[in-house]
């Protein structure tokens, strides 16, 4: 019953520390990328986790659930919709982290986000 | 139709202009200004339909539905009159910047033109995920135009920008989760009725993506690095497109926070302000300042979001909001980013000017409007969250002034470089009017405020006559100086209208302009720098105690108690008491000498006037003590200083302040002896330093130096200056029969029917003391030898000299006749309510009190007599001797060496020190010196915050984050 | 280390300081809010079965504009930048596998992009799967050849084209209904049938190509940037 | 107008014969301390006719030569300015137009004006000389002038008639009494305003070799004698009148006067000179200091 509902949370939530973990500590520019879309995966699971509902179906009103039973039927459709949005902004988000993280590693001959630090105080 | 039209235009414009840009870039740059042209006509439109620039237009809604049925289902976007006027501006900005960033980097105008469409979307937005939506296009476009920008460190700050926003995303996101489970819908409008545990993780995931993105000190840490790193023709369109929507989209989120308390927002923003602007005081680099004013503008939405409701909550925000941005655009149009460390190094201070005053809100500019409204409520709330925000404000007033006066490249001969930033300054100028016509009713020259009549008129005469007669000399700068004239006649035509303020807001308005334009003045002397800083410094603060003054006291300008306190505390300053005179010694010996004439001869009054009318005689009283002793003792130390001082202009400047402590001393006795004399001295301060100053023009215009050692002998060369010098010397000595001496004697007498003796004994000290630097002043310049070098020197030019022939003809005047002013002054004070001790009675010619008595004719007449029986005595009794060369002086039968050597002037009182080396060494720079050094390290230690790792920036917003739900939680058991 | 420590406490001690909010997302057993209307009346106001369709295309579409801008920001911004930085590091000939399947899937993965895309109201599916789908045929043709396909040349064109009539959708439901985007500008038709649901198999067509354009951009944008050196 | 005119030409020429006479005695007894034979006792008269008679013929500029008439001004103004018999208004002069401040700030009236000569003399010992006594006098000014509040403040007035009424009726009422500290501070600043040991640092004859008169001589020098010979004996009179009760007649008048003028006569030639700043710093405490004990007397 619920066990499956909390893992699908706990899960989640241990990715976006993880991801939050690896941005805070990683030094390696690209790497934090990889961590920020660990982090964003938890988030997007936990947005689909917020539309479930035990036992049910896709909302799509095919033969199988007649539109008269859909609200009893179906799961909440409107953290799908979101879920899609927000997993084309991840991408789109992650390409433009990828290509800023390379050309800044190439130009600056260094990765390290450490040596990054020229702007401060 | 016409919204969607205003929103989407420009998205449509971009799609179009993504397939033209690589073919044919000129026709994609004017397909990009048309369609912001389009746009701005649309939203124009929809201005003018929702009424939004009359009264209440601004709560006017206008929806724009978008897909099927209605919210909840479905997004709507809502154009309130606040928002269409912020898109105006979103457009403006875009339309002044596209030129000049798109112009030179090929192939961002589709970037440029989706993030207008974002930026409106964001604002109008009314659902919480779609904020989400708008929030990341405008991050991704951030991030690609900063790395496309032209500047150095573009990969640092596109990747700092980029893991911002990706916190942003996952805090934001997580806020949806909770919102979504709890509420079951996405309207912003639902976030509030959220209650309990949700709404504190929320509102504390909101206020960190909020405070993220505005960049409030101390999330601002990437900010600040954002505005220095990045390509400063994009930070001129980001300023007013994506940085303002963001604002106006926090300012809306703000007020939907389910939090415990609102006032939260308020401490925070007022304690960000105070600290983020100290770290901001130590900044070099302009962009960086540019940061730390958008932090502060940040705080100061928090704290209106914290104390603000309804209709005023719009128009303070869209008054700072937009003013603002349009002012950071403006600033940064005009900034050359080919120049990697000094962006501003090639523009000329003028052209800053007007954006810069925009931003710090100095009367009558737009913010000043919005900022004394804030401070209104802020009073009624929390004095003491008033006096943090003036902290702030006054904070980020010095590192910005920092900032102009650090320009010194010439006019911009490139036109069409400036453009855009022309355009922009016009724009503010009109906003300047436009918003100064919409508070006109606060403002009125005609009022009540300072009670008709004699005193008034005294003033006023001063103010007027005083800004006529420096003018002429200030057409011409001296050596090395440029022409203040124009600033001098700004300040002084405000000054004069001072008077005549009906309420407090005019007379601070005022006080305000004439503040700033005698800084700009005194900046184009020779050696500007340091002495210019320190004025405004000063000014700035005394400007800065008035206006909390004027709000604690519901726009009088002061009442009793407190900002009694503080009005006097402003009009010290301004008059460079208590060991204020710092400012008035480097501001006076290097702004150009007519302009310092103008200072300390007429706008020093104005502190004097704001004293004597700004409370009643009472308010003064619990003070009055303190007052006198303060007026004493700088009239002591300053007269000490003045004898061991060996340049010109300093001892001048000394001698001023030394003066004005008299002044002061008999406005703390308040009796009507002490303000008879304080007013009184006020008039003869205005004569002769007036005269002093303006001669002290003329020979440095003539001889190109105010250093005592290289001047002497000019009263050969310099006649006329030399006479209406010596006149104005004797008068500030106050030896009989000229009219210094009636300020005394009427000082001496309020001194002692109060009982006063050892304030007295001060005062006598004091004035014999200015007996030394008076000779001294005399003698170096214009007696001993006569230099070599100047033999050629010619009398001060006539535009200097016949005003000291206007001025001493009254110094004479008033020496002999001194009942001309008496006879109206002395009623006019007695009937100042309040003034306690006994009315000086006036018979005739003389002056009587129950203690002694004085008539200025006779002894005028009788000196006149003996000095008129010697002298024909004299030259009836003999021959008349010749005159010999200079060096022909009895020599202990040696020959004198050159006239320089002759000439005994530097260390002239060297006993004098010596005399005095029992006291401990406490200079006034050293003491200044030192609260700056403090402020310095304890901006230092927030400064320290921003490691330049983005990183820590993340860790600093996730701390924050913890310690408000944490907080929160504790408040909320 | 210290800092790692440091880092671990804050987030440690964040997480457990968000754990109060467990016990208000306890699982839901019945649909309320938003979600219960969409599943209740979605189908009558929109005409499509896929209700998530009908949340994303028509009811939200807003949000989906605003995806479509995401990535064509981001697609954009690539572009741009590696115009003006390029990689620098040339393509590789494609290997023999990679030459010859780049020749023969292509046309089914189109075949399948197509469907996913037009059939969005009635089956899972969408503008955004399908335009990706799409895009991914075009990184197979480009894989295969050594030098960037004839056809990159039009996608700037398909994009502009795409997203201009997205937009145009979007006013005419604004111009007819005074609602940006309403699908019903056109009869809703019936549900079930390809041709219903009013705009949405036409918005999601729009927003397929775009997609599909943008991330071919991207690549193309790589390749190129690669080859320039 | 014309009793008026007639007692200021009467006043000054029997102030400046009382002046020169009493420098004439000053000399004498100087010279029989010194055990000299010493110059007659109108020797000062013969010096000051002929300085007179002889012609100057140079100067330096026009403030040199109007110093001698600004000193010859100051010292006449202060003396018409002082009532000088008490309660006779023969004498009163020009009494009636300013009070005891008045007359404390026309003092520097005459020191103004020779400062300023013998700055435009060119001459840098001159000017030595005028720094030096500005900064003595700017000394002695204050205890002085601290001993003259302390009177006002106790009198309640600054008109020098009715103090000098006030100490009328037994010479217990005299301010020497009534305030022997301040009348004490005083007599310590009435040395140095008569530039006698040890505080005669302006002339100086060791250090500066001639003075400020340096450049002076002949017709101006005389000026400058009679000046100070007249400023000499209003300073005197200001004194009786200020501390030991005026003068109700003439003869009260002569003997007060001459026994203060004899008072520094026999003070100075016991001490060494001061240095300028050790001057300046005794005059500012040790007088100053005596004052304050008369100022808490009246102030409590």
């Amino acid at each position: 019953m619920n066990v499956f509902y909390w893992t699908v949370a706990g899960t989640a939530s241990g990715l976006i520390i993880v991801g939050l973990w690896g941005v805070l500590t990683r030094k390696n520019i690209l790497r934090i990328g990889l961590a920020f879309t660990i982090a964003d995966t938890g988030v997007n699971l936990l947005l689909v986790w917020s539309g479930y509902l035990p036992g049910r179906t896709t909302p799509i009103l095919n033969g199988d659930v007649p539109a008269a039973e859909a609200v009893s039927a179906v799961v909440d459709p409107l953290p799908q919709a979101l879920v899609l949005t927000s997993i084309v902004i991840g991408v789109a988000v992650a390409a433009l982290f990828v290509v800023v993280a390379v050309l800044a590693s190439r130009r600056l001959g260094t990765a390290d986000i450490r040596r990054m630090k020229e702007l401060k105080w | 139709m016409v919204t969607a039209l205003a929103v989407f235009l420009p998205l449509l414009g971009a799609f179009l202009t993504a397939w033209l840009t690589h073919r044919n870039e000129r026709l994609s740059l004017l397909i990009t200004r048309l369609f912001l042209l389009a746009g701005l006509a649309a939203i124009l439109v929809i201005a003018a339909r929702l009424g939004a620039v009359t009264d209440g237009g601004l709560e006017n809604t206008m929806i724009l539905r978008t897909g099927v049925m209605t919210p909840p289902l479905s997004i709507d976007l809502k154009v309130t009159g606040w928002s269409a006027l912020a898109a105006v501006v979103v457009y403006v900005g875009a339309l002044l910047g596209v030129g000049r960033f798109s112009g030179r980097i090929p192939g961002t105008q589709p970037l440029l033109l989706t993030l207008v469409t974002t930026s409106l979307g964001l604002m109008f937005a009314t659902d919480f995920f779609n904020s989400f939506v708008f929030i990341e296009i405008g991050s991704i476009i951030t991030i690609g135009l900063t790395a496309a920008g032209r500047c150095r460190r573009r990969w640092e700050v596109a990747l700092k920008t980029a893991m911002i926003s990706g916190l942003v995303t996952i805090l934001y996101l997580l806020a949806v989760v909770i919102v979504y489970r709890t509420t079951g819908e996405l309207r912003l409008t639902a976030i509030s009725t959220m209650t309990g545990f949700p709404a504190i993780l929320v509102s504390g995931l909101l206020l960190t993506v909020i405070m993220t993105e505005i960049k409030a000190f101390p999330l601002s840490g990437w900010g600040l690095d954002f505005y220095q790193g990045v390509d400063k023709n994009f930070a001129a369109v980001y300023s007013s497109t994506w940085s303002l929507a963001v604002l106006l989209w926090s300012a809306r989120m703000l007020t939907v926070l389910p939090l415990p308390d609102p006032g939260v927002l308020a401490r925070i923003g007022a304690g960000g302000l105070v600290l983020g602007q100290l770290a901001g005081l130590r900044q070099r680099d302009p962009g960086r300042m540019m940061g730390y004013s958008t932090s502060a503008y940040a705080s100061i939405l928090l704290i209106l979001a914290g104390t603000v409701h309804g209709a005023d909550y719009l128009s303070l925000t869209l008054l700072f909001f937009t003013f603002a941005s349009l002012s950071k655009t403006t600033v940064f149009l005009m900034a050359d980013p080919e120049e990697e460390d000094d962006p501003w190094k090639k523009v000329s201070g003028y052209v800053l000017l007007l954006p810069l005053l925009c931003i710090t809100g100095i009367p009558p500019f737009p913010v000043f409007w919005a900022k004394i409204r804030m401070l209104t409520v802020l009073a009624d709330i929390s004095p003491l969250l008033m006096g943090a925000v003036i902290l702030g404000l006054f904070f980020e007033s010095v590192y910005i002034y920092r900032l102009w006066s650090s320009r010194t490249g010439p006019w911009q001969k490139k036109r069409k470089y400036f453009d855009a930033a022309f355009m922009g300054a016009a724009l503010l100028a009109a906003g300047t009017v436009w918003t100064a016509a919409g508070a006109e009713q606060g403002l009125s020259l005609s009022g009540e405020l300072f009670r008709a009549g004699f005193v008034r008129d005294l003033f006023l005469a001063i103010f007027a006559g005083g800004t006529l007669l420096s003018l002429p000399g200030a057409f011409r700068g001296g050596p090395g100086e440029k022409s203040p004239a124009v600033w001098m006649l700004v300040s002084g035509v405000a000054l004069t209208l001072l008077p005549l303020s009906g309420n407090g807001l005019t007379f601070y308005v005022l006080w305000e302009i004439s503040a700033f334009a005698a800084v700009i003045g005194v900046s184009k002397g020779a050696r500007p720098s340091e002495g210019t800083f320190w004025f405004a410094v000063f000014a700035g603060a005394a400007g800065y105690l008035l206006l909390a003054s004027l709000v604690l006291s519901d726009g009088a300008v002061s009442s009793p108690g407190i900002p009694m306190l503080l009005v006097a505390a402003a009009a010290l300053l301004k008059m460079g008491q208590g060991g204020a005179h710092l400012w008035n010694v480097r501001a006076y010996s290097t702004a150009p000498s007519t302009m310092a004439a103008f200072l300390s001869g007429t706008s020093s009054k104005a502190a004097v006037f704001l004293l004597v009318f700004s409370a009643s005689a009472a308010a003064i009283l619990p003070l009055g003590t303190s007052l006198a002793w303060i007026g004493a003792l700088t009239a002591l130390g300053m007269a000490a200083m003045a004898s061991l001082e060996s340049d010109y202009k300093k001892v001048l400047a000394y001698a001023s302040v030394s003066q004005l402590g008299y002044v002061i001393m008999g406005i703390g006795l308040t009796s009507v002896l002490g303000w008879t004399a304080a007013i009184y001295h006020t008039f003869n301060h205005f004569l002769f330093k007036s005269i002093l100053f303006l001669g002290a023009a003329g020979v440095i215009a003539r001889t190109g130096t105010s250093d005592y050692d290289s001047l002497g002998g000019l009263v050969k060369r310099m006649p006329l200056t030399f006479t209406f010098t010596l006149i104005s010397v004797i008068a500030f000595a106050g030896v009989p029969p000229l009219s210094g001496f009636g300020s005394k004697w009427l000082l001496y007498n309020a001194l002692v029917e109060q009982g006063m003796l050892p304030l007295a004994l001060v005062a006598m000290f004091a004035s014999v003391v200015a007996f030394l630097y008076a000779f001294r002043l005399l003698y170096a310049v214009f007696l001993g030898q006569l230099a070599p070098r100047h033999y050629e020197v010619k009398e001060a030019p006539l535009a200097v000299l016949a005003p000291q022939g206007v001025f001493t003809a009254v110094l004479m005047a008033l020496s002999f006749r001194p009942t001309l002013l008496l006879d109206r002054l002395v009623p006019a004070v007695a009937s100042i309510a309040g003034l306690g001790g006994e009315i000086p009675v006036i018979e005739g010619t003389a002056l009587s009190t129950s203690l002694g008595y004085w008539d200025a004719w006779s002894v005028g007449m009788m000196v006149m007599g003996v000095f008129g029986f010697a002298f024909v005595f004299y030259w009836i009794s003999g021959r008349r001797p010749i005159h010999v060369g200079q060096l022909d002086i009895g020599f202990a039968g040696e020959l004198p060496p050159s006239p320089e050597e002759v000439h005994y002037a530097g260390d002239f009182f060297r006993p004098f020190r010596r005399a005095l080396a029992f006291l401990p060494e406490i200079h006034a720079s050293k003491v200044f010196g030192g609260i700056v050094k403090t402020a310095d390290l304890a901006g230092d230690v927030f400064r320290s915050l921003f490691t330049g790792d983005a990183r820590t920036y993340l860790l600093h917003s996730l701390i924050i984050l913890t310690v408000m739900i944490l907080w929160m939680k504790g408040g909320t058991p | 280390m210290i800092r790692t420590l440091f880092v671990l406490l804050v987030l440690l001690v964040l997480a457990a300081a968000a754990t109060s909010v467990i016990p208000h997302l306890k699982m839901r057993t019945e649909l309320d809010g938003a979600g219960l209307e969409y599943a209740r009346r979605g189908l009558e106001d929109t005409g499509s079965i896929n209700l998530v369709t009908a949340v994303i295309v028509a009811y939200r579409g807003l949000d989906t504009l605003g995806e479509v801008v995401v990535l064509f920001s981001a697609a954009t911004s690539v572009m741009l930048i590696l115009s003006l930085f390029p990689l620098g590091r040339g393509p590789t000939d494609p290997s023999f596998i990679v030459a010859h399947t780049a020749r023969v899937l292509p046309a089914p993965i189109m075949l399948l992009a197509v469907y996913f895309t037009t059939h969005s109201h009635l089956s899972p599916g969408g503008g955004f799967p399908g335009g990706t789908i799409m895009a991914s045929a075009f990184l197979l043709v480009m894989l295969g050849s050594s030098s960037t396909p004839a056809g990159s040349k039009i996608l700037p064109a398909l994009e502009a084209l795409s997203g201009t009539t997205f937009g145009l959708l979007g006013l005419w439901g604004t111009m007819t209904l005074g609602q940006f985007l309403n699908n019903r500008v056109i009869g809703i038709g019936n549900p079930g049938y390809l041709v219903s649901a009013g705009i949405i198999p036409l918005v999601s067509l729009a927003i397929g190509v775009k997609v599909a354009s943008e991330f071919s951009g991207i690549f193309a944008a790589f390749r190129k940037s690669g080859g320039n050196r | 107008m014309t009793r008026l005119l007639v007692s200021v030409i009467l006043t000054s020429l029997g102030a400046l014969v009382y002046g020169l006479l009493l420098g004439g005695v000053s000399r004498v007894i100087t010279a029989s301390i010194h055990g000299r034979i010493g110059p007659r006792l109108t020797q000062n008269f013969i010096d000051l006719w002929k300085l007179f008679r002889k012609e100057s013929s140079i100067h330096h500029g026009t403030m040199f030569w109007m110093a001698p008439m600004f000193r010859l001004t100051g010292g006449i103004g202060v003396l018409l300015l002082v009532p000088i018999i008490a309660g006779n208004s023969v004498l009163t002069n020009m009494s009636f137009s300013g009070d005891l401040l008045l007359v404390l700030y026309f003092m520097f009236f005459g020191c103004l004006g020779m400062a300023l000569g013998a700055g435009d003399s060119g001459h840098p010992y001159a000017v030595v000389a005028v720094s030096r006594g500005l900064l003595q006098m700017s000394a002695y000014e204050l205890s002085f002038s601290a001993a003259v509040l302390v009177l006002a403040l106790g009198l309640g007035t600054f008109s020098i008639e009715n103090i000098v009424s006030a100490q009328q009726g037994g010479i217990l009422n005299w301010n020497v009494f009534r305030f022997p500290f301040a009348t004490a501070a005083a007599l310590i600043t009435f040395l140095p305003m008569n530039m006698t040991y040890p505080f005669n640092i302006v002339l100086a004859p060791q250090e500066i070799p001639i003075g400020p008169p340096t450049e002076y001589s002949s017709r101006f020098l005389s000026f400058m004698f009679s000046g100070r010979a007249i400023f000499g004996v209003a300073k005197l009179i200001l004194f009786v009148n200020l501390f030991f009760g005026g003068a109700g007649s003439w003869s009260s008048l002569l003997i007060k006067t001459f026994l203060l003028y004899m008072y520094p006569l026999f003070v100075s030639p016991v001490f060494p000179r001061f240095r300028t700043e050790q001057s300046v710093r005794f005059l500012w405490f040790v007088p100053t200091s005596l004052v304050a004990v008369d100022l808490l007397r009246v102030i409590l």
